[in-house]
């Protein structure tokens, strides 16, 4: 399965290594891992995430961003495997590949991949830390990213 | 009817209120206001049947109802 | 070892892994993965590439690519693997990758190692087919992305 | 001396080949005419000591020096 809402942990290096073997002559394959930081955007220490999800909803928008990375690029497949509950500083959060005859595609899309999925990803976000718990929403820098494919 | 509540809402409020709906049914923006509170924010939007909505669709009863806070992304 | 030419094959997937298990505290993982295709640009069966090396001079070559992304973008880690020899359809070729806290410049040091790699690196590539052989060079496309980055 | 070749060049020519080298020496220029045929191509670059250099460098008895074709990446 290409897209995937996962409860515990899983490996980007597994997701790789499947995505690799299930293509078919391409030669490029771009991926993104996110990685849950030890720190918040002010450097405080973050001792865990909350991914709060909505079942249906946040496989749907899920299902939508790949769709459109598809319908979009010259890809020949995607895959977006995302955790969603609790995450541990250092865990994988998400893994969002491409796989395309030519590295030009593969790269775009996955770069497409992760600017819809910061802001169109149906998941809510919770910071913790030593000084209490702060629920995020995108940047500003966020949304000039999704601005860039709205052309 | 249930309500169902995501990300900071249901930190406050809980996961899910039952709440009476009136007869004929009614808009977003009427249920919205019952609700109140952290629901009434502009930012808070309305999801039924796991789509978000304007605030002028009809709530029917057989309707799943959410209000979601901002998405927050991966 | 951050930098390796390799003549056997090897394996995306753990360098991957070894590469997310080194970082301490990024938030962003970009990787890159070429692939031996089964055919070339005309749609013709490719049974094999050479990659002819120069021992020393394409080690240095590799390196300094590396050497110029860590210094041109606010990234953490990048690594590159490049296969030398003979090399079968489907086999990996290179992979690059790069780490940094933000997702931007991780993205952007990956497909600058990419472009570098495709015209700088001191690698000499035959394509093997039923039809004969023929020596690889870079294309204008290779041409024009490695121009991106010369401002 | 050895002169080194690599790509298409190795393939036409050999890995390598013996060459005297004249006494005080002589430029990458003048070796490349001796040398001549698929080297005189000036897309074929010369190397000393595993670096590219221009025509006009002095190729010296201690020197590793190499004709290239063009890189063709990865």
């Amino acid at each position: 399965m290409q897209v995937r809402l996962v409860q515990g942990p899983f490996r980007p290096d597994e997701e790789l290594a499947s995505f690799i073997a299930g293509l078919e002559g391409d030669g490029a394959v771009v991926s993104f891992i996110g990685l849950a930081r030890p720190a918040d955007a002010e450097g405080h220490e973050v001792t865990g995430l909350l991914l709060d999800s909505y079942a249906g909803m946040t496989e749907a928008s899920l299902d939508g961003i790949a769709r459109d990375a598809l319908a979009r690029f010259p890809v020949s497949a995607v895959r977006i495997v995302h955790r969603c509950g609790a995450i541990l500083p250092g865990e994988a959060i998400v893994f969002a590949a491409a796989a395309a005859p030519h590295r030009r595609a593969a790269f775009e899309a996955a770069d497409y991949l992760m600017d819809r999925l910061k802001t169109d990803a149906a998941l809510w976000k919770r910071e913790d830390g030593a000084g209490g718990s702060k629920w995020i929403e995108p940047t500003a820098a966020d949304r000039s990213d999704r601005e860039r494919w709205s052309a | 009817m249930k309500i169902l509540f995501f990300g900071r809402l249901a930190e406050s409020l809980g996961r899910e209120v039952e709440l009476a709906l009136p007869e004929p049914g009614c808009t977003v923006a009427e249920l919205r206001l019952r609700l109140g509170g952290a629901v009434a924010s502009p930012a808070v939007r309305a999801c039924i049947d796991r789509a978000m909505v304007p605030e002028t669709t009809r709530v029917l009863p057989h309707h799943e109802v959410a209000f979601v806070p901002p998405l927050s992304g991966g």
